[in-house]
């Protein structure tokens, strides 16, 4: 199976996460358009790096996946955060600030 | 005395006085106003002694100073004078010096005022004196930018109603306020500093010899094509500020609304800087582009000429006419360069300097007038001769220099510069010129009339008003002065004008 | 050396300058008044002595004399220069202008002896300036100084009319003569500009030369020349730019002596005097100055001849006087008109101070409302008579030789149309001359006027003889209109042109004549005056109107220059300026407008990092 | 090879579906448990990469921790506001069009491009390898991971913490 | 470890004072000034080792490099950091005082992102140390967290965020893929041969830092961020993350790329003039001066941009300086924002009504501040635009240069209407504001540096053409 098909694949899983991002009203719903995106990323470090036979790709994944999980937790904590002081957790909502 | 620097001096007194006024006089009017006169006295002095200093035979640049700034860049700080500049230095001391005794009564946040009145007095002295294009433009902005506070907090707002097409917009942007006419003026000034900047930066790289000094770029060649957008640019960029039509609107809205030495200050000299830039840097830098294009900036002009007398003749406010008049007469020194001719150079700077006397005269005589009768309405006074004979004669001798008349600085701008227009490659520019000579006489008479001349006014707001007193007499006094003398013994100028227009003129091939 | 002419000239020229410094500057004693008036009475009594020196060395003069001083520097040599040209005209009209001023200072003394200090000391400071200015235009030695002066003259004139500028009439007056004169100045100025072009100089000298060298390109030299008339003309008040000078006389009537009789006036034939030779060159303008010249003087008469007020008749006598000299000039032979100039200049300003002394006396212009001085004031109708007859071209009057030659050299340069109407013209001058004596000084007396209309403050009570102060001057005057008179009818001079034997009989027919029909229409009351009026009737009505040429004036004024400005004005704040603040507000609005794509919604937000990322992708697609 | 390949297109529709999913299902929970299927599937296809370290780190800390913790924080916050989360979409379209046109530019990209021929052979196990790689070239990004890691654990307590 | 602890100093003395930070917050009084002043005092030293450092040395196989650049950028964020942190000192109310623990150690945390940024020539360690300087700040920009616009502002900031990250790692990953290496040093040759995979994640990649950076049109997060969290920290927010994003599209863009660099020109260019158009006019209409110098600032980056439009070592060195003008200019603005905040509690510009009357100092300050932004002779500002439109036009772009000069006009135009608020109306209440010491000293701090530079600009002018010389060797 060729490279090409990973990045193809890699490509339509992205775009699928930033349709997510996009559409989702929910800020859960967001973050898990965001993380689809992250995962699309790692399927192409991988890729990369077995048909190049380094590593490097992996360990940039694995880097990848540790921020992921970072970002993760700020967001969610984020998310709780506002939740208890607007009791919504629909970004629709979340417009304060405009203009 | 040769290597004191006296152009510095100049130049930095007046600021150094702004600086102890805004930080050693806190809310003592008296001292503010003496350090303001003592200032502008300084320079006054030094100008005058560095006028008869100035070596006519040697001619070119003298007194030079020079301290590297940016070497990097070449930019250095290099003050020199030359005869145009040597005048345009003493009318900004005239000017300052008569403004601060002008604007005596001044008394609302005083100390800010003469502050920012003296920082911008010293941009306009460095625009003079500077001779690293650089640093002319550092001191352009600074002539510019206290101008919006200046009008803003001191100015006097008006009402337009709106009208016409166009009418739809005024009332957004406000206009008549005094915030509205502070904001216009500035930015369109600024707005013209940018092509200016453009302008000296395309010549700066085109050189390629790490100078900004003007020396370089003269002895600098410079492509047709570049020459050609770049003195359009200057010509845009410096005649906004010398008030070239059509963008000449910021001025009759700002000078109307500034207080009295603003507008003295303004159009009396910065206008003038407008043009000095022209000639200066235009047609100084860029002779080629200066003969091709010479055709657009007289025909200009002289719709300036016509167009402002007749705008002037439209108003009813004196300030207004005031400063419509001021179009005009840029025209004729717009013009009087654009002839290309000794006389018609000798001619325009000779208005440059007649014109900013004669408008700062009237200028400080409106304000006068303006503060004892609370009105600029001309045909509401009338009759102010009886109660006001010193500011009636003023204003008349001030009228009869801008209509022109012999014996006055304004005729011997004009007639060099009809002179120069009949001789020059469009002969036809004399008839418009002299035309607005003639429309000025006619508006001029009319307000003299109007105000002071004519059968006394019935309202009683307008009676027994007091005349000019104490300091502003000085005001007046030294600018009819300066005014007759200039007319009666035009040489004492002109001679020192003639050594810097003639190797001018010589770069452009009129002389070989 | 200093008792050369030139140098006399120049001190004449200064003296009334220092005079002038002094009230300027000196604001105390110009404010009290008579002292200021001594001093300018005193300086032009020395400007009349050293004036009168200077001509006595102009026979010593071989060719003009010169003194220059540079006024304008250029890098090679001056461009212009000022300083005094003395030769014999210039110095005989520099002592006619001394003489005349002089004798109106002192004249003044007593005409305006109720005039408080400050206005007394405005008038000397005035009267000071004006010699000052009126000597350097004589004495001018190039177009620059004689354009100064020129133009000075006229602002002299423009505040003296206004002296009494609390009457509405006098500042409207004072402003009209002023653009008037002033738009014939912007004539003469272009003409002095454009010769300059054409023989790079301004000294009459070198232009002389060249001229009679034939060295001054024609090409263009007719409007050159034209020109130059249109600044004489209005000074000259020649149709249609002699509209000022009736309304002229709202000022002090030695003001109308001085200014608007005897010299300013005559400023302009000067002008075509000194310049004659130039003016030799192209013979069509004169064709135009001779006709209009000629229009001129009729026109004038008929005008003179319906007026009631005193002093519009005698200005109205001016005009057409001056338009005898201008049609003299334009047949080709100035020398004529110059010398009905210095005569007219003489017994016109006679003429004006001796109405003035009535008018003083009286307290009224207006005739109709005299009568019978006569026998109250003899001495001024003595003066008055003289002065008349001399006008009317009385032989042994000065008047007549001059009106005599001018008619001559008219005929002579072969304008038999104007001769026509300057024959009729001086017909109708003897009439209304005589008309005016007649109704003032004989029939019977009228009740005299309350002190009104006119701003003479004359007194009400019975009319008398003038003080000394003034009738000196008028008998100095008469005397000298006489003994002119005299003296050229004995020494009769060369003229150029051979008179025609039957001419001078036909002058004084014609004169005789109209004394005549005054004498039977206002003394014998033979010939009604309404019949005349009647006969005349569409004529006197145009003339009451002026014939129109003030209404005409009055509508270019409005039309052209007001509503024009009017219009303009509009357009530059609704127009010009519009544009500029449709295009801030325009600014302003576009940043609302954005602002609105900052909807607070974070998925708008990710929109835009998407929307910008693909248009990345694409171009670093493309870059490749 | 054709295991490989069928392999491959398994995983791809496990993986795109699941992801569909995701974003479309209209219940929160759900597109958790989906996107946890999506997880492990792309750990899958690690293993076809024969990266298999990479698949078990994937498997535990994401398609386990992740959705463990995404799971808690939704639990939390229903308590919160009692009531279920509604997980409706916005502007389907739009979004749909820009996902599209995205993939497009990606796609335009990718192909044609060229790319590293068949896969080289790998040592079994990259494990010890990609350790050491860890520890010394790349200790730097390393020692800031930790960092990282403390100031994000630093921030999301300071939020989630209840009012203080 | 003494080769690398040379390099590293500056990244190990901050850890090291995050350390402390975190224990003197964790065993310190809760509430004590004491984290705020060590974090203060550790920076001034940080600064101080920066500014004697040498550039030169290097680690990890010329993956992290301490050259000219990465000095340069080091000192800018450090004194940032320093002058941000001293204009927090003086208190006052919300939760920073109160948690000045966690906020500084945030603070460092980012700020050490940023440092090891400076050095990175490695896309691993630059992706990490981006994150670490990105996270923090979400949490920073929320730092107010009872504030319901200040949460709201950290939750679109980080979903805005981290899809860019996203995108940059995506990105990134392409260039991996293409280049066969993560060291930068390979870039420039696979840039040459035009690998198309490279041009696509460059164009990802670029994108990505568009959002960190705030170009138009990643910058929608800008304005709200700035209005919703702290001034002082805004104040750092506003330059230092922008130097960081500058610094990494050099590495990226330019480095070692010669000529090939010309590629990105017309894109730049675009971005440029994007940015300062929607930036200026957008700032117009605004009333609340944190959102009118959120925009402002867009605009900025703009102008900054253009001078990276110019791919020239004068463009590059330009823009260097402009982030050094940008930096006094901006942060004492929002220093002045701050102190009229705390007084007002309000931060629209009616607040600033009659300013000058009620305390001149502050209002000519800020007077200072907005001109030097509008690019006003005597004023660093000044020398900055004018250096970029040099350096553009250099490349004959006149039309660019044209187009920025007139922009400056429509800045000056909102800056002077805030000059308008301070000086032409009248006060509407009496009293002068009362500024704690530390914030004056940082206001005084940005004063001197703004005219100073502007006075005097000519030793900077040649620093940072020093600098940007070594990208173009």
């Amino acid at each position: 199976m060729g490279l090409e098909a990973y990045l193809f694949l890699a490509a339509t899983v992205f775009a699928i996460g930033l349709f997510g991002v996009m559409t989702r009203r929910n800020t859960v719903g967001i973050l898990l358009g965001v993380e689809l995106m992250l995962n699309a990323v790692n399927i192409n470090l991988v890729a990369f790096s077995r048909f190049q036979g380094d590593t490097l790709g992996m360990v940039f994944t694995l880097f990848a996946i540790a921020i992921t999980v970072a970002e993760v937790a700020v967001g969610l904590a984020l998310v709780i955060l506002i939740f208890r002081t607007r009791r919504t957790a629909m970004a629709d909502h979340l417009d304060l600030l405009k203009g | 005395m040769t290597d004191f620097p006296i152009l510095s001096v100049i130049t930095w007194a007046p600021f150094v006085s702004a600086l102890v006024i805004m930080f050693g006089a806190r809310h003592r009017p008296g001292f503010v106003r003496w350090t303001a006169a003592a200032g502008s006295s300084v320079s006054l002095v030094l100008s005058l002694w560095l006028y008869w200093a100035y070596d006519r035979a040697a001619a070119g640049f003298q007194f030079v100073e020079r301290v590297e700034l940016v070497p990097a860049l070449g930019i250095a700080y290099e003050l020199a004078v030359d005869g145009i500049s040597l005048l345009m230095i003493l009318l900004t001391a005239i000017i300052i010096f008569a403004g601060v005794f002008a604007s005596w009564t001044v008394k609302t946040r005083a100390q800010e005022f003469y502050a920012l009145l003296l920082l911008l007095v010293t941009g306009v002295f460095g625009v003079f004196v500077s001779l690293d294009l650089f640093v002319f433009f550092l001191f352009y902005e600074i002539a510019v930018l206290p101008m919006y506070l200046l009008i803003g907090i001191w100015g006097s707002s008006g009402a337009v109603r709106p009208q016409g097409i166009f009418g739809w917009a005024f009332g957004r942007t406000g206009v008549g306020t005094k915030e509205y006419a502070a904001m216009k003026l500035t930015l369109y000034l600024l707005f013209g500093s940018a092509f200016i900047l453009v302008g000296i930066l395309a010549l700066y790289v085109a050189a390629g010899s790490q100078s900004f000094s003007f020396l370089t770029f003269e002895r600098t060649t410079f492509s047709p094509a570049l020459q050609t957008w770049v003195f359009l640019a200057f010509y845009i960029g410096f005649g906004i500020l010398a008030g070239i039509w059509p963008l000449h609107t910021w001025s009759p809205d700002g000078h109307a609304s500034a207080p009295t030495a603003v507008s003295m200050l303004h159009a009396g000299v910065l206008m003038k800087l407008g043009a000095y830039g022209v000639v200066r840097l235009g047609m100084g830098l860029l002779p080629e582009a200066t003969i091709d294009w010479a055709w657009l900036v007289g025909t200009i002009a002289c719709i300036n000429i016509v167009y402002g007398a007749l705008s002037a003749m439209a108003q009813t406010d004196l300030k207004y006419v005031v400063a419509y008049s001021s179009v005009s007469h840029m025209g004729v020194v717009m013009l009087g360069a654009a002839t290309l001719t000794e006389s018609g150079l000798n001619g325009s700077v000779f208005q440059m300097f007649a014109h900013g006397v004669m408008t700062g005269l009237f200028f400080a005589l409106v304000g006068l007038v303006y503060e004892k009768a609370h009105s600029r309405e001309i045909f509401k006074m009338g009759g102010f001769a009886t109660m006001m004979p010193g500011i009636a004669a003023a204003f008349t001798i001030g009228g009869l220099s801008s209509l022109g008349l012999p014996a006055t600085a304004g005729f011997v701008a004009e007639f060099l510069t009809f002179l120069g227009a009949w001789t020059s490659a469009h002969s036809w520019w004399l008839f418009p010129a002299v035309l607005g000579a003639f429309l000025t006489s006619i508006y001029v008479l009319r307000v003299v009339r109007h105000i002071f001349w004519g059968p006394p006014s019935a309202d009683p707001r307008f009676q027994n008003l007091p005349d000019a007193q104490g300091p502003e007499w000085v005001a007046i006094g030294i600018l009819v002065f300066v005014i007759v003398l200039f007319g009666v013994i035009p040489g004492i100028a002109i001679d020192p004008v003639d050594t810097a227009t003639v190797p001018l003129l010589t770069r452009l091939g009129v002389f070989p | 050396m200093t008792s050369h002419p030139v140098v006399l000239a120049l001190w004449a020229w200064l003296l009334p300058a220092g005079a002038f410094l002094v009230l300027a500057l000196a604001a105390p004693l110009r404010r009290s008044g008579r002292p200021a008036a001594y001093v300018s009475v005193l300086t032009a009594l020395t400007a009349l002595a050293a004036s009168l020196a200077a001509w006595q060395g102009a026979a010593t003069l071989t060719e003009p004399a010169t003194l220059l001083w540079t006024w304008i520097p250029q890098h090679d040599g001056p461009l212009a220069t000022v300083g005094v040209l003395a030769d014999a005209d210039s110095l005989v009209m520099l002592v006619l202008v001394a003489l005349v001023a002089c004798l109106v200072q002192v004249y003044s003394l007593g005409y305006l002896d109720h005039e408080e200090p400050a206005a007394l000391g405005r008038y000397y400071l005035y009267q000071s300036l004006f010699a000052f200015s009126m000597m350097g235009l004589v004495l001018a030695p190039n177009f620059v100084q004689l354009f100064i002066c020129w133009e000075l003259v006229g602002l002299c004139s423009y505040l003296l009319i206004g002296f009494w500028y609390r009457k509405p009439a006098a500042a409207r007056a004072a402003v009209k003569a002023f653009w008037t004169t002033k738009a014939g100045d912007v004539g003469l100025l272009i003409g002095i500009v454009l010769l300059w072009r054409q023989v790079g100089t301004f000294e009459f000298g070198a232009i002389r030369v060249m001229a009679e060298a034939g060295a001054v390109p024609l090409a263009g030299l007719s409007l050159i020349t034209f020109c130059l008339y249109l600044g004489a003309a209005g000074k000259s008040a020649q149709f249609p730019l002699h509209v000022w000078l009736p309304d002229a006389m709202e000022g002090p009537t030695p003001v109308s002596a001085l200014i608007h009789a005897a010299t300013m006036v005559t400023a302009g034939v000067y002008l075509l005097v000194r310049t004659s030779w130039l003016f030799a060159l192209t013979p069509d303008v004169l064709l135009i100055i001779g006709w209009v010249g000629a229009g001129t003087a009729l026109m004038a008469a008929v005008l003179a001849c319906v007026q009631t007020d005193i002093k519009r008749v005698l200005a109205y006598s001016t005009v057409s006087q001056l338009g005898y000299m201008m049609t003299a000039i334009g047949a080709g032979f100035a020398a004529a008109g110059f010398l009905h100039l210095l005569t007219h200049g003489v017994f016109k300003a006679l003429l004006f101070l001796g109405a003035g002394a009535v008018i003083h006396a009286v307290g009224t212009n207006d005739i109709t409302r005299m009568g019978g001085l006569a026998r109250r004031m003899p001495q001024t109708m003595i003066v008055f008579l003289v002065g008349t007859l001399s006008l009317a071209g009385v032989p042994l009057f000065a008047g007549f030789l001059s009106k005599e030659e001018v008619l001559g050299a008219t005929w002579a340069g072969g304008l038999t149309g104007p001769f026509v109407l300057l024959v009729v013209a001086a017909f109708l001058t003897a009439f209304y001359m005589f008309r005016v004596v007649f109704l003032t000084f004989f029939g019977a007396p009228a009740t005299p006027a309350p002190a009104t209309g006119s701003g003479a403050p004359g007194a009400v009570h019975a009319p008398h003889d003038a003080p000394a102060i003034m009738s000196g001057p008028l008998w100095l005057l008469a005397a000298l209109s006489m003994v002119i008179g005299v003296l050229f009818t004995v020494t009769h001079r060369e003229t150029p042109f051979d008179m025609p034997a039957w001419l001078m009989p036909l002058a004084v027919a014609v004169s005789a004549g109209g004394i005549l029909l005054a004498w039977l229409t206002y003394q014998r009351r033979i010939v009604s005056a309404d019949a005349l009026a009647a006969a005349f009737g569409p004529i006197r009505r145009a003339a009451l109107a002026n014939f129109w040429v003030d209404a005409v004036f009055v509508a270019v004024y409005r039309v052209a220059f007001l509503s024009l400005a009017r219009f303009i004005g509009w357009v530059d704040r609704y127009i010009v300026d519009g544009v500029l603040n449709v295009l801030s507000t325009w600014t302003v609005s576009a940043g609302d407008q954005l602002r609105r794509s900052q909807t607070g919604r974070v998925q708008d937000y990710v929109y835009g990092v998407a929307l910008g990322a693909i248009v990345l992708v694409f171009w670093f697609r493309w870059l490749l | 090879m054709t295991a490989d390949v069928v392999a491959f297109w398994g995983l791809a529709v496990l993986l795109v579906g699941s992801a569909l999913a995701v974003v479309l299902t209209r219940n929160l929970f759900h597109s958790v448990l989906w996107l946890a299927l999506a997880l492990t599937g792309t750990a899958g296809l690690f293993l076809l990469l024969e990266a298999e370290f990479l698949a078990a780190v994937q498997v535990l800390l994401y398609a386990g921790g992740v959705v463990t913790v995404v799971v808690f924080a939704i639990v939390v916050t229903e308590r919160l506001v009692g009531e279920r989360l509604s997980h409706t979409s916005r502007s389907v379209p739009l979004g749909a069009i820009t996902a599209f046109g995205l993939l497009a530019g990606l796609v335009v990209s990718i192909a044609g491009a060229p790319l590293a021929g068949p896969a080289p052979a790998m040592p079994d196990d990259l494990t010890p390898e990609l350790g050491y790689a860890v520890l010394t070239r790349h200790v730097l990004p390393f020692e800031l991971l930790g960092v990282l890691l403390l100031v994000a654990l630093l921030g999301a307590i300071y939020f989630a913490r209840p009012e203080d | 470890m003494a080769a690398l602890s040379a390099p590293l100093a500056l990244e190990l003395g901050t850890l090291a004072l995050l350390v402390l930070v975190l224990l003197s917050g964790l065993f310190g009084p809760k509430g004590s000034a004491l984290p705020a002043r060590l974090a203060f005092g550790g920076l001034v030293a940080l600064l101080f080792v920066a500014w004697n450092a040498q550039p030169g040395a290097s680690a990890f196989g010329g993956t992290f490099v301490v050259d000219e650049l990465a000095l340069f950028a080091k000192r800018l964020f450090l004194a940032s950091a320093a002058l941000s942190v001293l204009a927090s000192l003086g208190g006052g109310p919300g939760p920073v005082p109160r948690r000045a623990a966690e906020y500084h150690v945030l603070l460092l945390g980012s700020l050490l992102g940023m440092l090891a940024l400076a050095s990175a020539r490695e896309l691993i360690l630059l992706f990490v140390a981006f994150e670490l300087m990105s996270i923090p700040l979400y949490v920073l920009t929320g730092f107010r967290k009872r504030e319901d616009r200040a949460s709201e502002a950290a939750l679109k900031f980080f979903l805005v965020g981290t899809v860019s990250s996203a995108v940059i790692l995506y990105g990134l990953s392409f260039v991996y893929g293409a280049a066969g290496t993560t060291e930068m040093a390979a870039l420039p040759a696979a840039v040459d041969e035009g690998h198309p995979l490279v041009y696509l994640g460059l164009g990802l990649v670029l994108a990505g830092l568009g959002f960190k950076i705030a170009a138009v049109p990643f910058h929608m997060w800008v304005p709200d961020s700035y209005e919703a969290a702290s001034a002082p920290f805004v104040a750092w927010l506003s330059v230092a993350p922008k130097a960081a994003g500058f610094v990494a599209v050099f590495r990226l863009y330019l480095e070692g790329m010669g000529v090939t660099a010309l590629a990105w020109v017309p894109v730049a260019a675009t971005l440029a003039v994007v940015s300062m158009v929607a930036g200026n006019l957008m700032a117009i209409p605004q009333s609340n001066i944190k959102r009118l110098l959120a925009y402002s600032g867009i605009a900025h980056i703009g102008y900054m941009l253009l001078g990276f439009a110019a791919m020239s070592a004068n463009g590059t060195g330009m823009v260097l300086f402009y982030l050094v003008a940008y930096l006094f200019g901006n942060m004492g603005a929002f220093f002045v924002v701050e102190a009229v905040g705390r007084s007002e509690s309000s931060d629209q510009l009616d607040a600033y009504k009659g300013l000058a009357q009620r305390s001149p100092m502050l209002a000519l300050s800020l007077l200072v501040f907005l001109l030097s932004l509008g690019g006003i002779p005597f004023m660093v500002g000044f020398w900055a635009k004018l250096y970029v439109f040099w350096a553009v036009i250099e490349q004959g772009m006149y039309a660019l240069a044209f187009l920025g000069a007139l922009l400056t006009v429509v800045a000056l135009y909102y800056y002077l209407v805030v000059a308008r608020y301070m000086y032409i109306d009248a006060p509407v209440r009496a009293g002068a504001i009362a500024v704690p010491v530390s914030l004056t000293l940082a206001i005084a701090i940005c004063l001197t540096g703004v005219v100073g530079m502007g006075v005097y600009p000519g030793p900077w002018v040649d620093g940072v053409l020093r600098v940007a010389g070594t990208l173009f060797r």
